[in-house]
C-alpha cells in the first residue's frame, strides 16, 4: 500500500513529533509514504478566512502535485485535509471551477485524487486482526479522552467520521486496549488557527475541553491533528486547571502499542510532559 | 354537427389584468366550429352562468370551451350548468388560463398568445367530445375504517349512528390509537383516558360496529360503491370468544419483554393487552417471544387459563369483507430523534421524547405517574423541553410545523408542575403556535400559573456533565447563549407519518404528498375526501392534529360517507375503456396490462357461426386510466372523454 | 445506337458540363459506410462505381418515398388547392440493367387508364444513365429475367468502360439530344458489341410461364402457408423493390395549412387491406406474402403481358430473415407437376 | 401542374341525417367546369375528401336523371367518415370521379328488377332505382327486398315509403332485431327474400350489401332459379386513389376501383 | 441609533453574498442555533444569528467593522447543525474576505494582522517558517510582548527552527494570486 | 442557438400529479416560460408515442411527459408502463432521425410546483439550445 504524504507545515517544524510518528507507525503497519516533493501551505484558515482566490488555488496546487506521485495521499493535519477535501469536493463538482483553478495554478488536477487521514487509512485499509496481532505492549489502564475537535467532522463532504458522535478514534484505542471515557468535548472547538493570533480564544476554548476531561479522570487526551495538540498543550501553564493532562497524537499511542521505542516517537517534544504518566501506566 | 361556444372569463383582474380576454374571444371565432364568444366577469358566478345558458340557447351551441381557471376548480360547474340547458355535461371543456397563463407568465403579450392557443386547443378536443352517459353504481352500504385511534372510532360511531355498519380494522391487539398513551389533554386538562374509554366501549359494545384488531389490509380490490377489502387476521393465540379478560395468564408468564405501548419505558410478558382498558380486553401472544411457541416449551399460560381461551394452534386468517367507502385513519407515528447527534442521538438516558413523557405522568404508566429518571431514578427538578425536534428544519427532519408541539408541550410543563411543586422547567421555543380556542390562554398560563419559562431560541447542544444533561441553547431575545443543567430533557418530537403508511397508500391507491401524509381532494373545499373516489380522510394520516380536529375530520368524513350512503345507486363519471369487437385480434396484451384487472377475453360468435375471442371491459372495474390503449396492437380500445380523437385532436392544432 | 469512345475526363466533362440546368445524383456510400445510395452532388469528379448496386432502388426518382400530391389552405369553410412546383431536371448515373429494365413495370402501371402527371412528368425530366455492371452478387438473377447485366438500352444513356476508356451508348432520344447539347467533340466508335452475361448459369432456372402455369391453376396452395411462416411482414421487400408500386394516401395538415401526400405502403402490411368496420380481406400472413408473389409474377403478366420483377435481387439481399423469392419460386414451379415435396 | 390525385371543390348544400350513423350529403361542384366533367353512372362511385383528414370511398347515391343534386351517404366507421359526419351545411370538401364501371343500364332494359340491400348497401341501389324510376318505360317491375339491423338503420324512410306507393314496385322492408314500435317484418334478408320469391324470368337480381349477406343473398337467387349470369353485385373494398394505382383494392387481377365494384 | 433599512441595501447585500458562497439570506428564520453552538459566540460583539439577521436588512458596513467576523475560528459547528441548511461559516468567510477587499477599518487588530503575515510567509516561501511569522507578526500586534516568555521552551523543543529553509520550488506559479498588502 | 427562437414546447401532463402541480404553480404564482402548452392526460399510460410523433410532426420543438412518481401512479402503475414505452420510443425516435433529446419525460406531483418550473426551464433551456426541430415540409405555391 502506497500513499503520497502531505505532511503540511506544522509537521514540517512544529509538529514533527506527529509527522515521526505518523510515518514510523505506518512503515510499521506496511503502509508507504512519499512525500510529495515542493509541496506548499494549503493555505490552512487564513486564505479562506481572507481570500476568496486563495481559498480553493493553493490546496489544488498541493493536489496536482500530489497526483503526481500517487492519487491516494496520506494528510494527517486535519486542517490540511479539511481544505484539501473541501476543495477537492468543490472541484470534482464543479467543471468550471476545475478549468479556472487549474488556470490560475498554472497545473492541470483532474479531480482524481483520494484523499485520507493515517486514521482512516488504519481503520479503513488494513484488516482489524492484522492489527491486534501485532500490539505487543496493549495500553491497559490508560484512560483515554479522545478528542476530534472540528476540522475532522465538520462538514460532511470533508468529514472523516460522523459530526456529532465520531467514534473512529475511541474505537481505535478501544482496540489498543486503552478505555476512553464518554465526554461532551469530542468535537468542540478548541480555537484552532488562533494560536497565536488570539490567544485569549485558546485559553477558553481549550480550557473548557481540558477541564471536562479532567472531570471524567481521563490520564490524557488522544489527539489526530497539530492544530488541537498545540491549543491543547501550549498554554496549560496559563489556564485555570485542577491537574495538567498530556495530549498525545494517537501515532503515538498506536506506536507505543505497537512496541516502537519511546524515544523515537520524540513525544518528550511536548510541551506537558507525559513521559510520567506513560511510565505510571507500564508504557515505557 | 359541432357548433362550439367559447366563454372566456376575466376573474376580476386575475385573468384580465394579464391576458386581453377581449382580443381571447375574438380570435376563437376564428377556430373551427366555433360559432359564438363572448367574454364575461366571472363566468363561475350565478349571471356568468347564465350567459352561457343563454348563448347556448340562442345559438344553438352543442359544446362550450370555458377559459377561465383549471377545469379542477370549476370543470364541474360549467358542466352542471349546461346540463340546466340540456346539453350533456362531458360536451364542455375548460382552457386553462389562469393557473396555466396569466397567473404564471409575465408579459401580457405572451400571456394573451398562449391563452388563445389554450382555448385553440380546446376548441379542437371539445369537438370530438361525445355526450356520455353516466355510469350507475350500485352502494354496498357499509363502511371501511382503517385505524381504530380516537378518528377512526368517531367515525365508526357516527356512521353507526345513521344506521349504517362500519368496520374497523386496527392493526394493534386494541383500539384507541395514541390517544390512549397521553395522560391529560390540553387545552382542558381532562384525562384522555376518561374520554376515550367510553368512546372505545361504546363501539365495542355498538352491533353496528364490527372491530377486526390485530389485523391488516392485505388487498382491496373494486371502486367506491363497491370495494371488496381482504383482511388478514393476524393469530392472537387467545381466543377472542372465549377469554374473560381476567389477566391471570399474563400474570403468570415468565417472559418480559420491552413495552411497545410503553415506548420501552417498562417491559410487558409475551402473552399481554396494551393496556388495561384495552378494546378487546383479550391479550395476545407475541409470537416471536414467547416461550411455547419459539421452543416449544412453557405453556404456562395455557394450563392457568381458566377459560381455555389460549390457542397455540391459531393460525392467520383471511377475512373478506365487502364494503362501499373507506375512511384511512391511520394516525402518526413520532420522528425518531437519533438522528439529532448534537441531543444525544438516543444515547443518554435522561432525554426522552413528549411521548415518553406522556407515559411516565400517567398514572397507569410504567412509574404508576411518578417522573423519575431513567437513569437513576431520581425526581428531576429541572427539566427542559426542547421543541420543534424534527419540525421545521429540513435539514434533519420535516420542513413543516407539526402543529401539536407546542401545545403538548405547554401541557407537560403544567403537568410537570402538578406532580412535582418545585420543579423548574425550561421550553425552548422558536416560535409558539397555539391557534385555537383557548390554546393561547392555555400556553401563558403555563407561563404565568406553572412558572414555565419560555426561552427563544433553538439548542444547539446536549452532553452529560456529572450526572446531568447540559442544554447549550441560546436566547435569541436576550442574544445572549445559555447553559442550563438538566436533569431530565424532554424532545418535542415531529409529527410523523405512520411507517407503513406508503404501502397502505399503494395498497388502496390514495395520493400522498411527500411525506407521506394523505392528501386531501382539495385543501379548502374537500378537506376529507381523497382524490380516490370513496376513499374519505380522518386524523392525523392527513396531517399533524390534536384531538379536537381530529374528531372533527372524523365526524365530517363519516357524514360524507352517510350522504353517500343515502342513495342506492351512484352516478358516476363514465370514463372508461370500451373494446371496439370487430377488430380485437384477441391478443390478450390488454388483459395482461390493465392494472385493475378490468379486462377479460370473451368468446363471440360471428354469424358465420365462428368463434374467436375478443377483449370486453368491466365497467364498474375500469378506472379509467388508459395504459391499456396504447398496448392495444389493433388500436381497437377506447377510453372516453379521453379518446385517441380528442387527443389527436389537440395535439394536431399545435 | 450512337456509341462515343470517352475518355473519364470527358465522360465527367460531359457530366458536368450540365450542372447548371440539372441535379446531379451519383450513388455514393453514405456517412455510415452501410448503404449505398444516390446523393444528390454538385460536380462529378470521378467516374462512379460500377459494380455496386445502390440500396433504394431507381423508382425513388419517379416514385418517392413520400411525395405530396397537391396542397390546401382551409379558412373557415372555404378551401383553396394548389400545386407543388414542377420537377427539377435530374440526370442519374450509374443505373444498373436491373433497375432500368424496372422502369417499364412502373410505366405501364402509371400510364394504364389514366396518367399519372406526377409519375410521368418526373420520368421525362430525368436523363438516366446506366452503367455496366459486371459483378453479380450472390442474390442477383437479373439473368433469369433475361436482363442483360452488362447492358441495357431501356434508359438514356450506357457507360461500358473499355480497357482505359469508356463507350457511351446513347439509347434514346432524350440521351441523344443530351448529348447533342453537351458533347464536346467525342469520338464515335462503330461496331460496338455489348457484352452480355446471359449465359452463366444459375444453381436452378427459374421457368416464368410454368409458374405462372402453377399460380393460374389455383390459389389455395400449401405451400404459401410454407413460405409465410419465415416472413414477419416487415415490408422490406417492397420498398426496396424497383417495381413495387402501392401506395398510401393520406393528409398532413398543420392548422390551417397542409397537403396529401402520397408515400409507399406494402401489400406485406396486416392494415393494408384492413376497411374501416375492422374486416380483413388478407389478415392471414400467407395471403399477403402471396399476393405480393402473384401481383409480380401473374396478374402483373395478365395485364401488363410484364413480369413485376427485374432479378435485382433486394428483396433477397436485405430481407431480415432471409426469405428468398427464388427458392419460393423454384418450389412453386415443380409444386405444379411433382406435387408438394418436403 | 395538376394531377389526377387532385379533386373538385364541392359544397355541402344539405345533409340529412338517415340513422344515428348514417348521414347523406348533398353536394355542389363549386366549379361550373368540373360540374360539366362529373358525368356519371349509376353504381359509380367517388373520392371524397375532408382535407386535412384524407379521403374516402363512396357510391354516389343520386341518380344523373336528377342532375340537381348529386348525393352520397356515409356511414361513421372511421377516421375519414367521422369527420365527414362534422361537417356543416356550407364546408367546402373534395370530391374525385366519377370512378369504377356502372350498372349496365342498357342491357337491364326491359327487365324485371330485384334489388337486394343491406343496410347502407342501398346506397348505390338507390341510384339506379331511381334512374330506372325516372325512365320508368324502359324497365319492367322492380321489387326491392332491403334489410337493416334494426329499424333504426333503415336508410332512406322517406323514400322508402314513396316507393312503397309507387305502382309496380314491391317493397319488403325488414328488420334483424326489432325495436321500439316496428310493425313491420323481422327477419335476415336472404330469408325474407326467399318468402318473397320473385320470380326469376326475365329478371337482374342487383345486390348490394356486407359481404356476408351477398353471399347468402346469391346462394338464395340461384335456389330462385337466378342464373349467375343475372346477378350484379357491387363490392366493397378499402380503396385509396380509385384509379388503378395503388395497389389496395387488388384482388386477383382485378382492381375493385378500375374494374368494379359491379360485378 | 436606530438602524436604517433600505430595499436596495437588502436587495443588494442578499445578492452579494448569493454569489460569493451561494447562501440565500432569507432562509435563516432566526432561530439561533448557530449562536448556540458557536465556539467563540462568547468573545463576539454580534453573534452568527445577529450577522444573519443585520445581512438579511442589509447592514453591511455594520458586519464589515466587526469583531465577531475575525474571532469565529471557522469550526463550522454553525453549519453544521443550521436547520436551513445555512453554511454560516461561509457567510462569516464572504464577510472577512469582503472587509480584506474593501480596506475596511477591522474590529480586531491582531487575527486579520495574523492572517496576513502567514500568507506571506506562504507566498514567499511556499510554505510557513514559524520564527519569522511569529516574530514578525508579534512586532506588528497589539500585544508584542505576550508569550515571550514561550520562546526559549519552543526553541529547545525544537519546536521552532532558527533557520529554516523551506521552500517549495514551484513558488513563483502561486505569486501572482497573492494580492498581499503587506 | 438561433437567435430569437423561442420553442414550441407541449407538455402532457397526468391530470393526477403533474397537471395539479402546474394549477399549484399558478396559485403560487410561480413563473415559467409562457412557450409551454400544457395537454391535459388521464395518466402517463394513457400516452400513445404516436401523439409525440404527432407532436413533433405539427412543430412541436420538445415534448415533456410528466407524471406521478414511481409507486405513486393514481392507477398503481401507468406510470411504469409509460416509462418503459419512452424508453423504447426514444430508440424509435432516434431511428427515425429526430432528437431524442427532445422527448423528456419526468415525475413531477401535485405538490411539487417549484420543480415544474424548474424542469420547464431547464428543458426549454435545452431546447432553445438545439433549435427548432425539422419540419414537416408542406408544398408552397
Ligand atoms: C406527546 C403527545 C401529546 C399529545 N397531547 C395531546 C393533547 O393533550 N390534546 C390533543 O388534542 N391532542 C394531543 N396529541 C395529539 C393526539 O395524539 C392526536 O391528535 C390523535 O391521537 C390523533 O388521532 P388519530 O385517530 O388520527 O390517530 P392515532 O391515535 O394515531 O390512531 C391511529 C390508529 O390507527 C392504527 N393504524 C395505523 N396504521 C394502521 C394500518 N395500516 N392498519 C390498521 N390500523 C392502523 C393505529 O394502530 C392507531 O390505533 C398529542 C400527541 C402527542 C405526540
Ligand atoms: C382578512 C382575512 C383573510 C382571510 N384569508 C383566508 C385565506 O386566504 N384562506 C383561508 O382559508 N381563510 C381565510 N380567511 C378566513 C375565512 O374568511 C374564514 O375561515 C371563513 O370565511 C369562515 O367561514 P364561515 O362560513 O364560518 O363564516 P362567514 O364567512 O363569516 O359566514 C357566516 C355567514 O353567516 C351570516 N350570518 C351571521 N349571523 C347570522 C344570523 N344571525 N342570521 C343569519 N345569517 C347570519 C353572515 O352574514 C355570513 O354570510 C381570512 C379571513 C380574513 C379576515
Ligand atoms: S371561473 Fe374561474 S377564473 Fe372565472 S371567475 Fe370563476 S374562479 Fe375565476
Ligand atoms: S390488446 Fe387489443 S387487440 Fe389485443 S386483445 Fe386486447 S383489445 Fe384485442
Ligand atoms: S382504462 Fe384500460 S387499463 Fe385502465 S383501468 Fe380501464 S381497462 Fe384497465
Ligand atoms: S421482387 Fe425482389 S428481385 Fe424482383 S425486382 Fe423486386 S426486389 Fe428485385
Ligand atoms: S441556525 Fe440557521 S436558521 Fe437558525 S439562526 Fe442560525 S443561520 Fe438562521
Ligand atoms: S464557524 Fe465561526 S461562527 Fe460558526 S460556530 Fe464556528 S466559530 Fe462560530
Amino acid at each position: 500500500m502506497e500513499y503520497a504524504y502531505y505532511p503540511g507545515c506544522s509537521l514540517h517544524v512544529m509538529s514533527s513529533e506527529y509527522d515521526v510518528s505518523t510515518r514510523a507507525v505506518l512503515a510499521r503497519l506496511g503502509v508507504t509514504l512519499r512525500e510529495i516533493p515542493d509541496w506548499f501551505c494549503c493555505g490552512a484558515s487564513s486564505a479562506h478566512m481572507t481570500d476568496a482566490v486563495l481559498t480553493d488555488a493553493l490546496p489544488a496546487k498541493n493536489l496536482a502535485l500530489a497526483v503526481k506521485v500517487n492519487q491516494r495521499i496520506a494528510v494527517p493535519c486535519a486542517a490540511c485535509l479539511h481544505r484539501l477535501k473541501k476543495t477537492d469536493h468543490k472541484l470534482k463538482n464543479d467543471d468550471a471551477l476545475l478549468k479556472n483553478v487549474n488556470e490560475s495554478i498554472k497545473d492541470n488536477y483532474q479531480g482524481n485524487a483520494q484523499i485520507k487521514h493515517p486514521l482512516e487509512i488504519i481503520q479503513d485499509d488494513l484488516k482489524t486482526e492484522e492489527l491486534s496481532e501485532k500490539i505487543t505492549r496493549p495500553l491497559n489502564n490508560l484512560k483515554v479522552a479522545c478528542y476530534y475537535g472540528c476540522l475532522l467532522v465538520r462538514p460532511a463532504e470533508a468529514a472523516i467520521d460522523d459530526a456529532e458522535n465520531p467514534e473512529r478514534l475511541d474505537r481505535l484505542m478501544n482496540l489498543l486496549g486503552a478505555e476512553t471515557i464518554n465526554w461532551g468535548f469530542k468535537v468542540e472547538c478548541c480555537g484552532a488557527g488562533m494560536t497565536l493570533a488570539h490567544k485569549e480564544s485558546i485559553i477558553g476554548l481549550a480550557g473548557r475541553i481540558l477541564n471536562d476531561a479532567i472531570l471524567n479522570e481521563a490520564d490524557c487526551i488522544a489527539v489526530a491533528c497539530p492544530m488541537c495538540h498545540t491549543n491543547l498543550d501550549l498554554y496549560q501553564d496559563q489556564m485555570d486547571l485542577k491537574r495538567k493532562v498530556p495530549i498525545l497524537y494517537f501515532t503515538e499511542l498506536l506506536g507505543l502499542a505497537l512496541g516502537l521505542d519511546y524515544n523515537s516517537l520524540e513525544i518528550d517534544k511536548h510541551i506537558v510532559p507525559a513521559k510520567g504518566m506513560l511510565l505510571e501506566k507500564g508504557l515505557v | 354537427m359541432p357548433r362550439t361556444g367559447v366563454f372566456v372569463c376575466h376573474c376580476g383582474s386575475n385573468i384580465a389584468g394579464k391576458v386581453d380576454v377581449e382580443t381571447v374571444a375574438a380570435k376563437a371565432l376564428n377556430f373551427d366550429r366555433v360559432v359564438f364568444s363572448t367574454t364575461y366577469k366571472y363566468m363561475c358566478s350565478q349571471p356568468g352562468q347564465e350567459v352561457i345558458k343563454k348563448a347556448v340557447r340562442d345559438n344553438n351551441l352543442d359544446r362550450i370551451v370555458v377559459a377561465a381557471c383549471t377545469p379542477n376548480l370549476h370543470g364541474k360547474t360549467f358542466q352542471r350548468c349546461i346540463k340546466t340547458v340540456g346539453l350533456s355535461p362531458y360536451l364542455s371543456e375548460m382552457a386553462s388560463i389562469r393557473e396555466h397563463c396569466s397567473w404564471v407568465h409575465t408579459d401580457p403579450d405572451e400571456a394573451t398568445g398562449k391563452a388563445i392557443e389554450l382555448v385553440r386547443l380546446a376548441t379542437a378536443k371539445v369537438r370530438k367530445n361525445v355526450a356520455l352517459l353516466p355510469l350507475n353504481i350500485p352502494v354496498t352500504r357499509r363502511a371501511l375504517v382503517i385505524g381504530g385511534g380516537i378518528a377512526g372510532i368517531q367515525s365508526a360511531l357516527d356512521i353507526a349512528a345513521a344506521g349504517f355498519e362500519a368496520v374497523i380494522v386496527e392493526k394493534e391487539p386494541s383500539v384507541g390509537g395514541r390517544m390512549a398513551q397521553l395522560d391529560k389533554t390540553f387545552p382542558t386538562l381532562d384525562c384522555s383516558a376518561c374520554i376515550l374509554a367510553p368512546r372505545m366501549v361504546e363501539v365495542a359494545t355498538n352491533e353496528k360496529v364490527i372491530i377486526h384488531s390485530y389485523s391488516k389490509i392485505e388487498k382491496i380490490t373494486g371502486s367506491v360503491g363497491s370495494f371488496e377489502v381482504q383482511i388478514k387476521k393476524k393469530a392472537r393465540y387467545v381466543d377472542l370468544g372465549k377469554c374473560t379478560g381476567c389477566g391471570t395468564c399474563t400474570e403468570k408468564c415468565p417472559v418480559k419483554v420491552d413495552s411497545e405501548f410503553n415506548l420501552r419505558l417498562s417491559t410487558r410478558k409475551a402473552i399481554s393487552t396494551p393496556f388495561p382498558q384495552a378494546v378487546p380486553n383479550v391479550p395476545v401472544i407475541d409470537p416471536h417471544h414467547c416461550r411455547y411457541l419459539t421452543l416449544g416449551k412453557c405453556g404456562v399460560c395455557q394450563k392457568v387459563c381458566q377459560a381455555g381461551a389460549v390457542n397455540y394452534e391459531d393460525k392467520d386468517e383471511i377475512i373478506i369483507e365487502k364494503v362501499g367507502a373507506i375512511i384511512a385513519a391511520t394516525g402518526y407515528d413520532l420522528f425518531d430523534p437519533k438522528k439529532y447527534g448534537e441531543y444525544g442521538g438516543g444515547r443518554y438516558r435522561d432525554v426522552i421524547t413528549g411521548l415518553q413523557f406522556e407515559r411516565l405522568i400517567n398514572a397507569s404508566g410504567p412509574t404508576g405517574g411518578e417522573i423519575t429518571r431513567l437513569s437513576d431514578g431520581k425526581t428531576p427538578k429541572t427539566i427542559v423541553f426542547i421543541q420543534c425536534v424534527g419540525s421545521r428544519d429540513e435539514q434533519k427532519g420535516k420542513p413543516y410545523c407539526s402543529k401539536i408541539c407546542c401545545m403538548y408541550t405547554a401541557k407537560q410543563t403544567i403537568l410537570a408542575k402538578e406532580h412535582i411543586p418545585d420543579v423548574q422547567c425550561y421550553v425552548f421555543y422558536i416560535d409558539i403556535r397555539a391557534g385555537g380556542k383557548n390554546y393561547e390562554e392555555f400556553v401563558k398560563r403555563a407561563q404565568t400559573d406553572y412558572g414555565a419559562v419560555y426561552i427563544r431560541g433553538r439548542v444547539s447542544k446536549l452532553y452529560e456533565q456529572e450526572g446531568q444533561i447540559m442544554v447549550k441553547g441560546m436566547d435569541t431575545l436576550l442574544g445572549e447563549e445559555v447553559e442550563i443543567p438538566a436533569d431530565l430533557v424532554v424532545l418535542a418530537t415531529a409529527i410523523v407519518p405512520r411507517r407503513e403508511a406508503r404501502t397502505l397508500a399503494q395498497k388502496i391507491g390514495l395520493s400522498y404528498d411527500q411525506h407521506a401524509f394523505y392528501n386531501e381532494a382539495h385543501p379548502k373545499m374537500a378537506p376529507v375526501e381523497n382524490l380516490t373516489l370513496g376513499i374519505y380522510l380522518a386524523g392525523a394520516c392527513q396531517a399533524p392534529k390534536d384531538i379536537p380536529d381530529s374528531v372533527a375530520m372524523a365526524s365530517a368524513a363519516a357524514a360524507k360517507i352517510c350522504g353517500l350512503f343515502s342513495r342506492d345507486f351512484l352516478s358516476i363519471d363514465p370514463i372508461v375503456a370500451s373494446v371496439a369487437e370487430t377488430c380485437c385480434v384477441g391478443c390478450n396484451t390488454c388483459v395482461a396490462i390493465c392494472p385493475f384487472k378490468a379486462i377479460s377475453m370473451e368468446i363471440r360468435k360471428d354469424r358465420t357461426g365462428q368463434e374467436r375471442q375478443v377483449a370486453t371491459v368491466n365497467t364498474s372495474l375500469c378506472q379509467g386510466c388508459g395504459t391499456c390503449l396504447p398496448n392495444c396492437r389493433s388500436r381497437c380500445i377506447s377510453l372516453n372523454n379521453w379518446t385517441t380523437d380528442q387527443l389527436y385532436a389537440e395535439v394536431m392544432t399545435i | 445506337m450512337k456509341n462515343y469512345l470517352l475518355t473519364e475526363e470527358q465522360i465527367i466533362a460531359l457530366f458536368n458540363a450540365a450542372a447548371e440546368h440539372y441535379e446531379l445524383y451519383v450513388p455514393v456510400n453514405s456517412e455510415n459506410g452501410q448503404v449505398f445510395c444516390w446523393e444528390k452532388t454538385a460536380r462529378l469528379d470521378k467516374m462512379v462505381p460500377s459494380n455496386i448496386q445502390p440500396t433504394a432502388s431507381i423508382k425513388k426518382f419517379f416514385f418517392p418515398n413520400s411525395e405530396p400530391m397537391f396542397g390546401f389552405k382551409k379558412e373557415k369553410q372555404e378551401i383553396e388547392l394548389y400545386q407543388a412546383a414542377a420537377s427539377v431536371p435530374r440526370l442519374v448515373l450509374g443505373v444498373h440493367s436491373c433497375d432500368l429494365g424496372s422502369i417499364k413495370v412502373l410505366e405501364a402501371l402509371f400510364k394504364d387508364t389514366v396518367d399519372d402527371e406526377l409519375f410521368r412528368e418526373k420520368r421525362q425530366n430525368t436523363v438516366l444513365v446506366g452503367i455496366s455492371c459486371s459483378a453479380k452478387d450472390w442474390a442477383c438473377f437479373c439473368s433469369q429475367l433475361e436482363i442483360n447485366s452488362r447492358f441495357s438500352q431501356d434508359g438514356d444513356l450506357f457507360i461500358t468502360p473499355r480497357e482505359e476508356k469508356y463507350i457511351l451508348s446513347v439509347t434514346s432520344a432524350k440521351g441523344e439530344d443530351y448529348v447533342n447539347k453537351y458533347l464536346e467533340n467525342g469520338e464515335t466508335v462503330a461496331g460496338f458489341t455489348p457484352a452480355n452475361d446471359l449465359g452463366e448459369e444459375e444453381t436452378f432456372t427459374l421457368d416464368f410461364p410454368k409458374i405462372k402455369e402453377v399460380m393460374d391453376s389455383g390459389f389455395e396452395l400449401p405451400v404459401w402457408e410454407k413460405f409465410a411462416r419465415k416472413c414477419i411482414n416487415c415490408g422490406i421487400c417492397t420498398f426496396l423493390c424497383p417495381t413495387c408500386h402501392c401506395f398510401d394516401v393520406f393528409d398532413e395538415a398543420r392548422r390551417e395549412r397542409g397537403a396529401r401526400f402520397r408515400c409507399y405502403d406494402s401489400c406485406m402490411f396486416p392494415e393494408f387491406t384492413r376497411m374501416a368496420g375492422g374486416y380483413n380481406p388478407r389478415s392471414a400472413k400467407a395471403a399477403r406474402l402471396r399476393q405480393r408473389y402473384l401481383h409480380k409474377y401473374k396478374y402483373f403478366v395478365d395485364n401488363f403481358n410484364l413480369i413485376a420483377c427485374s432479378g435485382c435481387g433486394r428483396c433477397i439481399r436485405h430481407c431480415p430473415v432471409n426469405v428468398d423469392v427464388r427458392q419460393n419460386l423454384n418450389i412453386l414451379q415443380h409444386s405444379g407437376s411433382e406435387g408438394e415435396d418436403d | 401542374m395538376t394531377n389526377i390525385y387532385t379533386p373538385y371543390l364541392a359544397k355541402i348544400k344539405k345533409i340529412i341525417k338517415e340513422t344515428h350513423d348514417v348521414k347523406t350529403f348533398q353536394l355542389e361542384l363549386v366549379n361550373p367546369e368540373s360540374k360539366k366533367k362529373f358525368n356519371y353512372q349509376p353504381g359509380q362511385f367517388a373520392e371524397f375528401s375532408v382535407f386535412g383528414v384524407g379521403e374516402s370511398t363512396f357510391c354516389l347515391a343520386s341518380t344523373p336523371t336528377r342532375p340537381e343534386v348529386l348525393e352520397c351517404s356515409v356511414k361513421k366507421a372511421g377516421k375519414v367518415t367521422s369527420a365527414i359526419h362534422e361537417l356543416w351545411e356550407g364546408d367546402t370538401v373534395g370530391i374525385r370521379g366519377p370512378y369504377g364501371n356502372n350498372f349496365p343500364v342498357k342491357q337491364l332494359k326491359g327487365k324485371n328488377l330485384v334489388f337486394v340491400g343491406g343496410g347502407i348497401g342501398l346506397a348505390p341501389l338507390r341510384s339506379l332505382i331511381n334512374f330506372v324510376l325516372d325512365n320508368r318505360g324502359d324497365y319492367g317491375n322492380i321489387c326491392l327486398v332491403y334489410g337493416a339491423r334494426t329499424p333504426g338503420d333503415l336508410v332512406y324512410k322517406k323514400e322508402l315509403e314513396d316507393w312503397d306507393k309507387t305502382p309496380d314496385f314491391a317493397t319488403h322492408i325488414t328488420v334483424d332485431k326489432s325495436a321500439g314500435n316496428w310493425k313491420g317484418t323481422v327477419g335476415f334478408v336472404p330469408v325474407i327474400l326467399g318468402e318473397v320469391a320473385p320470380g326469376a324470368e326475365n329478371a337482374v337480381a342487383i345486390t348490394c350489401g356486407p359481404p356476408i349477406m351477398i353471399k347468402f343473398v346469391v346462394k338464395e337467387l340461384s335456389e330462385l332459379g337466378f342464373k349467375a349470369a343475372d346477378i350484379i353485385t357491387t363490392l366493397e373494398m378499402k380503396m385509396k386513389c380509385g384509379l388503378g394505382k395503388c395497389g389496395r383494392c387488388n384482388i386477383g387481377k382485378v382492381y375493385v376501383c378500375k374494374d368494379g365494384p359491379v360485378f | 441609533m436606530s438602524k436604517q433599512f433600505s430595499s436596495e441595501n437588502i436587495a443588494r447585500l442578499n445578492a452579494e453574498i448569493l454569489v460569493k458562497c451561494g447562501v440565500d439570506l432569507k432562509e435563516c428564520y432566526q432561530c439561533g442555533k448557530c449562536s448556540a453552538g458557536c465556539s467563540s459566540n462568547w468573545m463576539m460583539d454580534y453573534r452568527p444569528h445577529v450577522i444573519m439577521r443585520l445581512a438579511q436588512l442589509g447592514q453591511r458596513a455594520a458586519i464589515l467593522a466587526s469583531q465577531a467576523i475575525w474571532v469565529c475560528t471557522g469550526c463550522e459547528i454553525c453549519s453544521a447543525r443550521c436547520p436551513r441548511g445555512i453554511d454560516v461559516a461561509a457567510v462569516v468567510d464572504s464577510f472577512r474576505q469582503l472587509a480584506v477587499a474593501e480596506d475596511v477599518r477591522y474590529g480586531e487588530h491582531d487575527i486579520p494582522l495574523f492572517h496576513q503575515y502567514f500568507l506571506k510567509e506562504t507566498r514567499d516561501h511556499g510554505r510557513v517558517r514559524e520564527l519569522p511569522l511569529v516574530a514578525n507578526f508579534k512586532i506588528h500586534s497589539e500585544h508584542p510582548l505576550s508569550d515571550f516568555a514561550l520562546g526559549p521552551t519552543l526553541l529547545a523543543k525544537g519546536k521552532i527552527k532558527l533557520v529554516d529553509d523551506a521552500k517549495g520550488s514551484g513558488v513563483n506559479d502561486l505569486q501572482e494570486l497573492f494580492k498581499l498588502k503587506v | 442557438m438561433s437567435e430569437g427562437f423561442t420553442p414550441n414546447l407541449i407538455g402532457f401532463f397526468c391530470q393526477w400529479c403533474s397537471y395539479l402541480g402546474a394549477d399549484l404553480a399558478g396559485t403560487n404564482r410561480l413563473c415559467y416560460p409562457a412557450n409551454i402548452k400544457i395537454i391535459r392526460i388521464p395518466c402517463t399510460g394513457r400516452i400513445d408515442p404516436q401523439f409525440i410523433l404527432r407532436a413533433f410532426l405539427n412543430g412541436a420543438d420538445g415534448v415533456l411527459v410528466s407524471g406521478c412518481h414511481p409507486g405513486d401512479c393514481h392507477y398503481t402503475a401507468g406510470n411504469y408502463f409509460a416509462r418503459r414505452r419512452m424508453q423504447v420510443f426514444k430508440d424509435l425516435l432516434n431511428f427515425m432521425g429526430f432528437d431524442q433529446e427532445r422527448l423528456i419525460m419526468t415525475w413531477i406531483s401535485a405538490s411539487e410546483s417549484k420543480k415544474l418550473v424548474k424542469v420547464v426551464e431547464q428543458f426549454n433551456e435545452t431546447i432553445t439550445r438545439m433549435g427548432p426541430q425539422k419540419q414537416l415540409v408542406l408544398p408552397t405555391r
